[in-house]
C-alpha cells in the first residue's frame, strides 16, 4: 500500500509529496526525498529522519514507524540534533 | 448657474428613506449586507472623502482612457514589447495573468456593495469603484491581446483563471472568498482598507517605477493609471472600517488580520517575483522588501493605528517573512517553472551579490540552492530543461493553496493539523489561524495532493501539468536563457 | 507545435478578428461553472437567487450589448452627454420660471430622486447576480446611468432651490407619504426585494422601466418644455438617450433569454402577469401629479 | 517621517506642480523622488490650495479630478472641498 508523506528536506525551500510503500524501510524513504530535492539541495551521504520531533529508526519500515498518510518528515543531516 | 460640487452634492449622496411596504433587514439582509446587521442609522454619517461627481468621474476617465491609448498607439505594438528583457516579460506575464479577471471578480463585489451597503452615499461610490474594477479588466485584456500571436504564454492574460493551474487554485481561493463571495462591510475591510491603500500600491506604483526604470512605458502608464482610480475608491476603506471598530471591534481586527495575511502571501509571489528576480538587475532601484518597508510597513501601519486597531498578533512572524518567503517561493517555483505559464531566471553572481546585500540576514541560507542548480546546469549544460526541474509533486497549505514555504530551509514551519477527522497541512501559523478562525468557509477545498490523492489528477507530474493545469509544451515556463548564462560558462 | 493562435483561447471560433468588445468582456466570470472555492453566508443565496431562478440559460455570453459598449466608449459617451447638459443647465435662466410651474415641480423632481435611486440599486443587484460577464457589464453601466441621472435631478433641485428655497425640501416626506407616491413606492420597494434573478431582470425591464421612463421622462420632458422650462426639458432628453440603451439591452437580453428555452418564455410571461398591472398602477397614480400641473 | 502624510505624484509638470504648491503651504515638506514618482511627506498635516495650483501651474486646476490624474496614491485621511484638499491622520501615531 502506498503512503503519501509530505517531506522536508533541511537547506530546501518547500514541502513535496512523496508516495512511500508501507513495506518500504525509512533510509529508502529518506533516499527518495533526497533524489526529489536534489535539484535544490546536494544529497548528504548521512541522515537522519525526525517525525513529529522523533528520530525514526533507519531499518524500520513505513508502517512499523508509525507513518500514516500525509504525516509529516523531515531529512536532516546526521551530525543535526 | 453653474453650482459648486461642495453646493448640490450632498442632495444626491444622501437618499436611504424609511420602508413602509417591507422591512429594512429584508431590503438589507446580513447575509448580502454583512455583519454586523446594524439599522441604517447607526450608517448615516457614512462619509466618502474623496468626492466625485458623475460628471468629473466620466470627464476624469475618459481623459485617463485617452492618455493610455496614446501611449499605446507610440509603444503598444508587439515589437515593442519584444524589445525588452526576456525576464521584464516574464514579469508582464505574472501580472498580466493574475490580475484582469480578479479586477472583473472586483467589479462583481462593488455591484454587491452598489446593492447592499448600508448607505446610499457609499453604494454610490461603490458603484464607481465597481466601473474602475472594470477599466482594470479591459484595459490589460485589449492592451495585450496582440501579443498572443507572437508569445502563446500572453494567452495565460485571460486564461489564468479558467485553468487548474496550482497558481489559479491558490489566487481563486483569494479572489472568490474577498470579491465573489464577500458582503460589502467584509469586501471594504478586504479590499479597500487592506488590499488598496498597502498592497496594491506596490504593485502598481512600484512595479510601475522599476517599468519606468526599465523603459517599458506602456506597462509604465497603464499600472499608475489604474491605481490613481485605487486611490479614490480605497476611500471607502477608513470609513467603514471605523463604524465597524464603534460596533464590533474584535470582528474588525480579525477581519483585518486575515486580509492583510491573505494578501502577503499572494503579493509576495506576484511581486516579489517582479522585483527581486525578474527585473533586469541593472534597472532594480529597491528591493522587494524596501518597497514592502515604504508602501506596507510605513504607510499600512499608519493607517490601521489611525482607526483604532492594533497590529496583527502574527506581526513578529509577518516581518521575519519578509526576509524569507519570496525567495522560498521564487526558488521552488524556479525548480517546478514548467508547471507555470511564464519564465524564470536563475540570479547570476552580480544578482546574488545584490540579493546578499538586500538581504543579509537571510541570503547566505538560501544561497546554496542556487549554487545546487547552477551545478545542475553546468553538469548538463544549457538546454536540458529537466535536468534542473523537480519531478514529485509538491505540497499546498490547506489554506492560502500555495507551495509549503513558510519559515526557512533549515525549518520549515508547516505544520500538519487534524480536526473532524480530517487532515491538514498549513504553510504557517497565521494560515492555520485564519483557517481555525471560519473552518466552514475552507475545509471543503480539495488542494491538488487532494485531488490527486482521489484520481481526479495524475501524480505523475508531466501529465499532471499537461491534463490538469492545462499547460502546453510551448506555454509552460522555461529558464529564461535555456540555462545559457554567460557566468555559467567557465 | 500548434500554429501560433491569432487571439485569446476562447476567441478562436469567433470566424473573424475580435473588436474590443469581445476581447474585454467575453468570459470574463470564472465563478458560475466552477463554483465558489470557498464557503461564505453568500452561497446560498446564489444558489436560491440565481442557480436555481426559473430563468435559466447554459451561456449567458451568447447576450451582445446592441451598442457594444466597453468602458472606454462608455466614458467617452458620456463624458460628451454630460458636457452638453453642464452647457444646458448653466446657461439656464430660472428666474423667468412661473412660480405655479415651481410649485407643481418641486412635488415631482426632488422626489424622484428616491426612486431613481432605487433603481440604480436594483441594476447594481442584476450585476452582482448576472452569471454572464457580459450581462454584468451592461447592468453597471445601467446602474451608473442612473446614477448620472440622481446627480442631475439634485443639481437641477440646486438649481431651482437658488430661486425658491422652499423647493424640494419635503421630499423625502412626499415620498413617504403622498398618496400620489405610495403606489410607486410600494412597486418600488416591492422590486427591491424580488431577488430571483430571472424574477428581478423581468420586472425591471419588461414591467417598470418602459413605464417609469415614459411618464418621468418623455412625458415630463414634454410638460417642462410646455412651462418655458427648457433647461429641464434638455436635460432630460439627455436622459432620455440612455434609457433608450436600457430599453435595447434590456430587450435583446429578454429576446435572448426567451428564445434559449420554452421554459423560460413561460417564467417570462407568468413574471409579467404579476409585475405589469403593479407597475401600471403606480405609474398611472404618479401622473396624476402631472395632470394638475399647468 | 512616523507621521507624515501627503501625496503620491507621478513625476510629470503637473506632478510637480503640486509639489510647488504643497511647499508653498507647508513647513517641514519632505519630497523623494523614486525616479517614476514623487512621495510627498507633511508631518501630520498637508494642505493643497487650488489658488497655490493654479499659480504653480498658470491655469485653472479642478478638485478632485485634475489632481486624481496625478496622484496614483496617497499617505493620510484625505479630505477633498471645490477650494482645498487636507491630508492629515484623526489621531497621533
Amino acid at each position: 500500500m502506498l503512503v503519501p508523506l509530505y517531506g522536508f528536506v533541511a537547506g530546501d525551500t518547500l514541502g513535496i509529496l512523496v508516495l512511500a510503500r508501507d513495506d518500504e524501510t525509512i533510509a529508502s524513504v529518506a533516499a527518495q526525498l533526497q533524489r526529489a530535492a536534489t535539484v535544490r539541495v546536494r544529497p548528504r551521504a548521512r541522515v537522519r529522519v525526525l517525525a513529529r520531533g522523533a528520530v525514526l529508526d533507519p531499518a524500520a519500515t513505513v508502517s512499523a514507524s508509525g507513518l500514516t498518510a500525509l504525516d509529516r518528515i523531515d531529512v536532516v543531516a546526521a551530525e543535526e540534533p | 448657474m453653474k453650482l459648486a460640487r461642495d453646493d448640490w452634492f450632498d442632495l444626491a449622496r444622501k437618499l436611504d428613506w424609511t420602508y413602509g411596504y417591507v422591512g429594512e433587514r429584508d431590503v438589507f439582509p446580513e447575509e448580502a449586507s454583512g455583519a454586523p446587521w446594524l439599522p441604517h442609522d447607526a450608517w448615516a454619517g457614512w462619509n466618502e472623502p474623496f468626492r466625485t461627481t458623475y460628471a468629473e468621474y466620466v470627464a476624469t476617465q475618459a481623459q485617463k482612457e485617452a492618455a493610455v491609448h496614446a501611449v499605446r498607439e507610440a509603444v503598444g505594438r508587439p515589437e515593442d514589447f519584444q524589445r525588452h528583457d526576456r525576464r521584464w516579460l516574464s514579469a508582464l506575464k505574472l501580472h498580466a495573468a493574475t490580475l484582469p479577471l480578479a479586477e472583473f471578480a472586483a467589479t462583481i463585489g462593488n455591484l454587491r456593495a452598489a446593492r447592499f451597503a448600508r448607505d446610499s452615499a457609499w453604494r454610490g461610490t461603490a458603484l464607481l469603484g465597481a466601473l474602475d474594477e472594470l477599466r482594470h479588466t479591459q484595459l490589460p485584456l485589449v492592451a495585450l491581446h496582440d501579443l498572443v500571436k507572437w508569445d502563446r504564454q500572453f494567452d495565460w492574460t485571460h486564461r489564468f483563471y479558467h485553468s487548474n493551474d496550482w497558481v489559479a487554485i491558490a489566487a481563486r481561493h483569494v479572489m472568490d472568498e474577498m470579491l465573489l463571495a464577500a458582503d460589502p462591510i467584509e469586501l471594504a475591510v478586504a479590499t479597500n482598507f487592506v488590499f488598496e491603500t498597502g498592497f496594491t500600491n506596490l504593485q502598481f506604483v512600484g512595479l510601475s517605477a522599476m517599468a519606468h526604470d526599465v523603459g517599458d512605458r506602456m506597462f509604465e502608464t497603464m499600472l499608475k493609471s489604474i491605481q490613481t482610480d485605487e486611490a479614490r475608491h480605497a476611500q471607502i476603506g477608513p470609513t467603514v472600517v471605523r463604524t465597524l471598530v464603534a460596533h464590533d471591534r474584535a470582528r474588525a481586527q480579525r477581519l483585518v488580520d486575515k486580509w492583510f495575511w491573505r494578501h502577503w502571501l499572494l503579493f509576495a509571489v506576484v511581486t516579489g517575483f517582479a522585483m527581486d528576480y525578474l527585473t533586469p538587475l541593472a534597472h532594480r532601484r529597491s528591493s522587494f522588501k524596501e518597497f514592502m518597508q515604504e508602501w506596507v510597513l510605513d504607510q499600512f501601519a499608519r493607517s490601521l493605528a489611525d482607526v483604532g486597531l492594533e497590529l496583527p498578533a502574527y506581526w513578529p512572524t509577518f516581518l521575519e517573512s519578509l526576509d524569507w518567503y519570496h525567495h522560498m517561493v521564487y526558488a521552488s517555483a524556479y525548480t517546478y517553472r514548467a508547471t507555470v505559464w511564464f519564465d524564470l531566471a536563475v540570479p547570476g553572481p552580480d544578482e546574488r551579490a545584490w540579493l546578499r546585500a538586500k538581504y543579509p540576514a537571510s541570503w547566505d541560507a538560501l544561497d546554496p540552492v542556487w549554487e545546487r542548480v547552477a551545478e545542475r546546469w553546468r553538469e548538463s549544460g544549457p538546454g536540458v530543461e529537466w535536468y534542473t526541474h523537480g519531478t514529485t509533486p509538491v505540497g499546498f497549505c490547506s489554506l492560502c493553496q500555495l507551495v509549503l514555504c513558510g519559515g526557512t530551509p533549515a525549518r520549515n514551519t508547516a505544520q500538519v493539523v487534524d480536526r473532524d477527522g480530517r487532515r491538514y497541512i498549513f504553510c504557517s501559523e497565521p494560515c492555520r489561524t485564519i483557517f481555525e478562525a471560519e473552518p466552514e468557509r475552507y475545509a471543503e477545498h480539495r488542494d491538488v495532493v487532494k485531488q490527486i490523492l482521489a484520481g481526479e489528477a495524475p501524480a505523475n507530474l508531466l501529465e499532471l501539468l499537461r491534463t490538469h493545469f492545462g499547460l502546453t509544451q510551448d506555454e509552460w515556463g522555461k529558464d529564461v536563457a535555456g540555462g545559457d548564462y554567460p557566468w555559467l560558462r567557465r | 507545435m500548434k500554429p501560433a493562435p491569432r487571439t485569446y483561447w476562447h476567441l478562436a471560433q469567433l470566424g473573424r478578428r475580435p473588436n474590443d468588445y469581445d476581447v474585454g468582456s467575453s468570459r470574463l466570470l470564472f465563478y458560475p461553472e466552477r463554483g465558489l472555492s470557498t464557503g461564505a453566508a453568500i452561497r446560498p443565496w446564489l444558489r436560491r437567487y440565481q442557480i436555481e431562478s426559473p430563468l435559466q440559460c447554459r451561456d449567458w455570453d451568447a447576450f451582445r450589448d446592441p451598442r457594444e459598449t466597453t468602458y472606454a466608449s462608455y466614458a467617452q459617451l458620456q463624458r460628451t452627454q454630460e458636457a452638453f447638459v453642464d452647457g444646458v443647465l448653466d446657461a439656464a435662466d430660472d428666474r423667468r420660471l412661473d412660480p405655479a410651474w415651481l410649485a407643481r415641480l418641486g412635488s415631482i423632481l426632488p422626489v424622484l430622486r428616491f426612486p431613481c435611486h432605487a433603481l440604480q440599486m436594483v441594476a447594481s443587484y442584476l450585476g452582482t447576480l448576472a452569471p454572464g460577464g457580459r450581462v454584468a457589464i451592461a447592468c453597471a453601466f445601467h446602474a451608473a446611468d442612473e446614477l448620472r441621472r440622481v446627480q442631475r435631478l439634485a443639481y437641477r433641485m440646486r438649481q431651482l432651490q437658488h430661486v425658491d428655497a422652499s423647493f424640494g425640501v419635503a421630499a423625502r416626506d412626499h415620498w413617504e407619504t403622498a398618496p400620489a407616491w405610495q403606489p410607486l413606492r410600494e412597486l418600488i420597494e416591492r422590486l427591491l426585494v424580488a431577488y430571483d434573478l430571472g424574477e428581478a431582470l423581468i420586472a425591471l425591464h419588461v414591467a417598470v422601466l418602459p413605464r417609469f421612463d415614459e411618464l418621468f421622462v418623455v412625458e415630463l420632458a414634454a410638460l417642462a418644455r410646455r412651462n418655458g422650462d427648457d433647461a429641464l426639458a434638455n436635460l432630460l432628453h439627455s436622459l432620455g438617450e440612455d434609457c433608450r440603451w436600457h430599453r435595447a439591452y434590456g430587450g435583446a437580453l429578454v429576446e435572448l433569454l426567451a428564445n434559449k428555452r420554452p421554459e423560460n418564455a413561460a417564467a417570462i410571461a407568468a413574471w409579467q402577469g404579476r409585475w405589469e398591472p403593479l407597475a401600471a398602477r403606480a405609474v398611472a397614480a404618479a401622473a396624476a401629479l402631472f395632470e394638475a400641473a399647468p | 517621517m512616523t507621521d507624515g502624510v501627503g501625496p503620491v505624484l507621478e513625476a510629470s509638470d503637473g506632478g510637480r506642480a503640486v509639489v510647488e504648491a504643497i511647499r508653498a503651504d507647508n513647513t517641514g515638506v519632505v519630497v523623494l523622488d523614486r525616479g517614476a514618482y514623487l512621495r510627498v511627506l507633511v508631518p501630520h498635516r498637508c494642505i493643497l490650495r487650488r489658488a497655490a495650483i493654479e499659480r504653480a501651474l498658470g491655469r485653472p486646476f479642478a478638485f478632485p479630478s485634475d489632481l486624481e490624474l496625478v496622484m496614483p496614491a496617497f499617505q493620510g485621511n484625505v479630505t477633498i472641498t471645490d477650494d482645498e484638499v487636507v491630508w492629515a491622520w484623526s489621531s497621533s501615531g
